[in-house]
Parts: C-alpha cells; sequence; structure tokens
C-alpha cells in the first residue's frame, strides 16, 4: 500500500506542471481549492512545505493574468508538494527512530 | 550563487596588471610634486573611494603602483567563514611606514581602508573586511615614499544550512 | 544614548595597543533590502585617534569596512591612566567622540 | 557523503527520495530514557570527534576547522556581540514602569541561571524555555511582549548565557509523564525530517556536523544551544535560539512553526538535556 501511495505522489509530481490539456476557469478553481485543502491538511500535520505555498502563489497570478492553462497547472503541482509534505509528516511519524542516536 | 574560478581571476590579474604598466606609463606625464602633494593630504580620499578597480585606486590614493614584497607579510583566511566580515591584518618590517591600505580586486568599490601611520606608530594594523565575493585581497604599505604589497586569495562563499 | 564607540588600550610599558569597535551600519551602497531596493550607502569614512594632541592613527574607510567595524593597532609611548580620543564622521555627516582611558 | 549533492538529489527528484520510505518500518517506541538518551548522544559524537574534548563543543563549527577557529579567535578579540549584551545589561537593570525588575522573576535575581533552562513547569505542565519565562515576565508587569527572534530579546538572553559562562548545562527531565512526553516529543521533532528537501535536524547535525555545505562548516548537535544566543555573519546581526528553529526549517523548504510553540519549546529541552555538563558558552559568534 505504501509503494502505491508512494508511486502516485510521484507520479502527480512528476506530471502535474507537463498537464498539456486546455484547461478553464472552473478547472483552475478547483485545482486551486484542492491545493489549498491538502496545504490546510499538512498544516494540521505541522509539516508544510515553503514550496507549497510559493507554486500556489504562482498559479493565482498565472489566473489573474487570465492564463488559466498554467494557472491550473501550477495549482496541481501545488496539490502534489501538499500531498507529499502529508505523506512525509505520516510516514515520519515512524520513521524518525531510524536516525535517532542509541 | 556564482563562484569564481581560478581561470577567470588569473585572467583578470593580467588583465589588471596591464592596466598597471599603463598607469606607470601615464604617470611620467604627471608633475612630481603634485603626486608627493596629495599622498601627504591628510583629506578623506573621496575620488580613490570611487575607483572600481584596484589598480586605479592605488592610482588615485598614491599616484604611482606597488612593487610586492615579502616583507609585508598579510594575515587572512584561506576560505572566509562569511564574506560580510573577513579578518585580514598586515605588518611589516619596512622602515619608515606612512601609509597602509587593503583592497578587495573583485568588490564593486576596490578601496576598503586606508590608514595613516604617523611616526611613532607601528605598521601593523588588524581589521574586518567585506568581500562580494572570492577575490584576491592586497594590501599597500607606502614605506619611504614607495610602494610594497602582498596580495593572497580569500575564497568566498555564503549560504546553505550551516552554523 | 550609549556611545557607538567601545575602545580597549592597553599599555605595555614601551607601546600601547589599541582595539577599537564601533556601532555602525558601514552600508556600502550595493547591497538590496528585502523589497529588492538599494540601501544607500551609510559608512563612516574618517576614525580617528588622537593622543596628547596628535593623531597617532587616521583610519579613512569606504563601505567596504564590515558592519560594526573593528580595528586594531599599537603606537609607542602611552602611560597607564592617559587619556586617548577616538571620534569618526560618517558620509551623512554624522559623528561621535569618546574618550578612552589607556590601561 | 556529499551534502551539497544531497541537497541536489533531494531537491530536485523528491519523488525520488518517497521511493527511499519503502524500507521496512522502524522499530517501535520504547520506554522514554533520558538518561541513557543523553549517554548515547555524547558517545556518538566523542567517538566522531576524537580529538575533541567535551567543552570544545560549545564552540560550534570552530572546533573543527583550524582556518574557521583563527577567524574565531580574531573575532572575539573585539567580539561583535559585544553591543547587544551590553544592551542586555542595561535592560536588565532598568526597572520596569512598575518599579520591578526582569531579576524579580527569576531566582537569584536571574543571575548565573542561564544553565537551568529550559526548566519543566509542574505546575503548567509544559517545558518554560529561558526566551518563554523572559516575555512573560515582561506581560506579569504590565509590559509588552518582545519578538522571539532578534534584538531585544537576543541581548537580554546575550547577557543572562554571559553570568552563567562556564555553568554546565543543568537541565532536569522529573519523574513526570508530562515531562518525559515532552522530552520524547522534542526528541521525535529533532529527528523527523521535514519540509522539502527531506532534511531533520540530524541530518545536518548529527550525520554531517564538520562538513561543508557550501563551504560552511556545519555545527554538532552536541553543544549547539549552549553557545544562543549567537551573532551571526550570515544575519548581520543577533538571534535567538528560536530565530535558529525557525531559519532552519525555512532552510529545508518547511514553513517555521511560530516561535515558542510547543514543539520548538521541547526540541530545545531535549537538545539542551542532552547537552547536560556541557558548558555555557553564549553568547556566541558564529558565520
Amino acid at each position: 500500500m505504501r509503494i502505491t501511495t508512494l508511486t502516485s505522489i510521484a507520479a502527480l509530481l512528476l506530471l502535474g506542471a507537463t498537464s498539456a490539456l486546455a484547461a478553464g476557469e472552473d478547472d483552475y478553481k478547483a485545482a486551486y481549492a484542492a491545493a489549498e485543502a491538502a496545504n490546510k491538511q499538512a498544516a494540521s500535520l505541522r509539516n508544510q512545505w515553503t514550496t507549497t505555498a510559493s507554486t500556489l502563489a504562482v498559479a493565482k497570478k498565472f489566473a489573474d493574468g487570465g492564463d488559466f492553462d498554467k494557472a491550473t497547472a501550477s495549482a496541481k503541482e501545488a496539490e502534489a508538494l501538499a500531498k507529499a509534505s502529508i505523506f512525509q509528516a505520516t510516514s515520519e511519524k515512524e520513521r524518525w527512530r531510524d536516525l535517532e542516536i542509541r | 550563487m556564482t563562484r569564481t574560478d581560478n581561470g577567470f581571476s588569473a585572467t583578470r590579474r593580467l588583465v589588471l596588471q596591464g592596466a598597471g604598466a599603463v598607469a606607470l606609463v601615464g604617470l611620467g606625464n604627471l608633475p612630481f610634486g603634485l603626486t608627493q602633494a596629495f599622498a601627504a593630504n591628510d583629506k578623506y580620499p573621496e575620488e580613490a573611494f570611487k575607483q572600481k578597480t584596484e589598480a586605479d585606486a592605488i592610482k588615485s590614493l598614491y599616484g604611482r603602483t606597488a612593487e610586492a614584497s615579502d616583507k609585508v607579510k598579510m594575515d587572512a583566511p584561506e576560505i572566509a567563514e562569511n564574506g560580510a566580515v573577513v579578518p585580514v591584518s598586515v605588518s611589516t618590517t619596512l622602515a619608515d611606514v606612512t601609509s597602509i591600505s587593503f583592497l578587495v580586486a573583485e568588490n564593486p568599490v576596490a578601496l576598503v581602508a586606508s590608514y595613516k601611520i604617523p611616526a611613532g606608530t607601528m605598521p601593523n594594523v588588524a581589521n574586518r573586511i567585506k568581500m562580494a565575493k572570492t577575490s584576491n585581497v592586497i594590501v599597500v604599505v607606502e614605506a619611504g615614499g614607495k610602494l610594497y604589497s602582498a596580495t593572497k586569495e580569500v575564497k568566498v562563499t555564503v549560504g546553505g544550512c550551516g552554523g | 544614548m550609549a556611545s557607538t564607540i567601545r575602545v580597549r588600550a592597553t599599555s605595555s610599558g614601551e607601546t600601547t595597543e589599541v582595539q577599537a569597535l564601533i556601532q555602525h551600519p558601514m552600508d556600502s551602497g550595493f547591497i538590496k533590502d528585502s523589497k529588492g531596493e538599494l540601501i544607500p550607502p551609510h559608512f563612516i569614512q574618517q576614525l580617528t585617534f588622537e593622543y596628547n594632541g596628535k593623531p597617532v592613527f587616521v583610519a579613512d574607510w569606504g563601505g567596504g569596512v564590515s558592519k560594526d567595524p573593528y580595528v586594531k593597532f599599537a603606537f609607542k609611548g602611552g602611560k597607564k591612566g592617559d587619556e586617548l580620543k577616538v571620534s569618526w564622521v560618517d558620509n551623512k555627516g554624522a559623528t561621535d567622540t569618546t574618550t578612552a582611558k589607556i590601561q | 557523503m556529499n551534502l551539497r549533492a544531497r541537497i541536489q538529489f533531494a531537491a530536485a527528484a523528491f519523488a525520488l527520495a518517497l521511493l527511499a520510505f519503502a524500507a521496512p518500518p522502524a522499530v517501535s517506541a520504547d520506554k522514554v530514557d533520558p538518561v541513557a538518551d543523553e549517554k548515547a548522544f555524547k558517545k556518538f559524537f566523542y567517538d566522531k570527534f576524537p580529538k575533541l574534548k567535551p567543552e570544545d563543543f560549545v564552540n560550534g563549527p570552530y572546533s573543527m576547522d583550524a582556518d574557521l577557529y583563527k577567524q574565531w579567535q580574531d573575532k572575539e578579540q573585539f567580539p561583535p556581540y559585544e553591543f547587544s549584551l551590553e544592551l542586555g545589561k542595561e535592560m536588565f537593570s532598568k526597572p520596569f514602569k512598575n518599579g520591578k525588575t526582569y531579576g524579580d522573576c527569576f531566582p537569584n535575581k536571574g543571575i548565573g541561571i542561564r544553565q537551568d533552562y529550559p526548566t519543566f513547569d509542574e505546575k503548567e505542565g509544559k517545558v518554560i524555555t529561558l526566551e518563554l519565562a523572559l516575555n512573560r515576565c515582561r506581560e506579569a508587569n504590565g509590559e509588552p511582549a518582545f519578538s522571539y527572534v532578534r534584538d531585544e530579546m537576543a541581548a537580554l538572553t546575550a547577557y543572562m548565557a554571559f553570568t552563567s559562562r562556564g555553568k554546565p548545562f543543568n537541565i532536569k527531565v522529573p519523574n513526570d509523564p508530562r515531562a518525559l512526553a515532552a522530552y520524547e516529543n522534542g526528541k521525535e521533532y529533532f529527528y523527523t525530517r521535514r519540509g522539502q528537501l527531506n532534511f531533520s535536524c540530524a541530518t545536518c547535525h548529527v550525520q554531517s556536523p564538520g562538513e561543508r555545505v557550501r563551504t560552511e562548516v556545519l555545527a554538532p548537535a552536541l553543544g549547539i544551544v549552549n553557545a544562543m544566543p549567537i551573532y551571526r555573519s550570515e544575519w548581520n546581526g543577533m538571534g535567538t535560539t528560536s530565530r535558529r528553529f525557525t531559519t532552519c526549517n525555512s532552510q529545508i523548504r518547511g514553513v517555521p512553526l511560530t516561535p515558542q510553540d510547543d514543539e520548538y519549546r521541547n526540541v530545545e529541552y531535549y537538545l539542551s538535556y542532552v547537552s547536560n555538563g556541557l558548558p555555557i558558552s553564549g553568547p556566541g559568534a558564529r558565520p
């Protein structure tokens, strides 16, 4: 199960930014909301990434300029980053002990 | 972060030596008394602190060029812990020292500090200087009306999760 | 307000070693602030040390001297208890002066 | 181990780094045992740097590189934290509007006590750091709290550290489940990887101290809090323990928590405890 999650997050990360499909404002809004929701969850896990916020900002900039293709792609990338941070926080709950000096 | 590799600074040094030679030739046309008066002046050397290259700064400050001397001992780190604070000091066995100047070749303004050494003051100075990037640091000692220098490359890089 | 100048002058009998640290931003004029705007140059231009009414050391500084600048030198003479006068002036015309007792 | 390469690796290909998580899960939690932790922690660093004396660790990167050591010695002749230290001393003795002073909030009038902080407050059931205690002192006396990361807070803690110089860290973890939980939470925070670079505090300060990241020499975790607060040339000024934690987080591309959040208090508690016996060296100067 771990591996499946990993692969899908990795795929999202790698593909998120390169989505070539034409996107409209609604697509952008949905992608942005999803990214924000994921980033909120990361915050509740006390593990947001600075890059999630900066990528969300890029998405917003593209949207303000009317480029919803790029805005949607950035929002999706932000969501992938947020999800990766959630995954990191969750898996580290156990894994931090690997590094511990004992 | 851009890093200056050795090849680049070597090239730059060559170019600067060329400029120094030109300055030396140019000096022949200057009335001797003028440069003498300038060097002895107690005023803040505004113009010298505007020059971009160390050769121009030395020329503006002293009206002549310096020759390398092993009697000028500079103490500077190999790698600066941070370019914002680089401790550099100099001492010399030369007699009749009247001034000591510190220059950083790659800084936007080459001249960093120039100290007047009245009779009775020892020709040793320590200070902390800023370096924009990896560069040669040059110390010029004015002694008996002549200029002597020492040069050392100090590596500078900043950033990372250090400390 | 407290002086911007800290001086330590110690006599070894024959010579006096002087160290000074001065509180000053020493902005070179080449550094940008967090908003990306150049911080205007603001640095000490001249720092003078006088003993017995005569200068024993004069520093001409540019913006390439570190923030809160430091300098060390030594001069012949100087007795314990004698005073050393230290003063600076910066490129905006601000000044500060202090006297320190030689230890 | 090449740290720089690891940063690039982590940044460029986090997806690959994630695959590394597929290893078998970690061993389950043992009983919380601070005494054993401290022993193991010190042994790790003493073995890693056999030439260093225990008290050398409080001088961070300067103990690990001769060229750096010399620059430090030069700086210490007239240290850059001098002005902050003086300001702290002045502030510390100046009464609040109600006539009381900082000293009234602390044992021994606040002099020579830095080595006892952080302390565990049994009433509150939480860790109290020196920075937190200082702001609480202010608020209790009708004064507004200071920013935790710089200026006044750095000056006050610089002065208090100075009056404790040379005194060994003396942190106590009482046999109280809440204290042990706070300690354990601090340890977890220290070892937990976070941020896009997937670094924990330990990645830099346990696995790689003495190594260079873009020519900066990393400080060992052992003794790292003994030197706080510090004048960092990179910051062009003073910073507190809070500043150190928050900037470390952002450097690994993680969003920092709020200064003096529970996790930060707990990690300072953990780090101070495992440095017990090593002398306070703050205020310090660092690259």
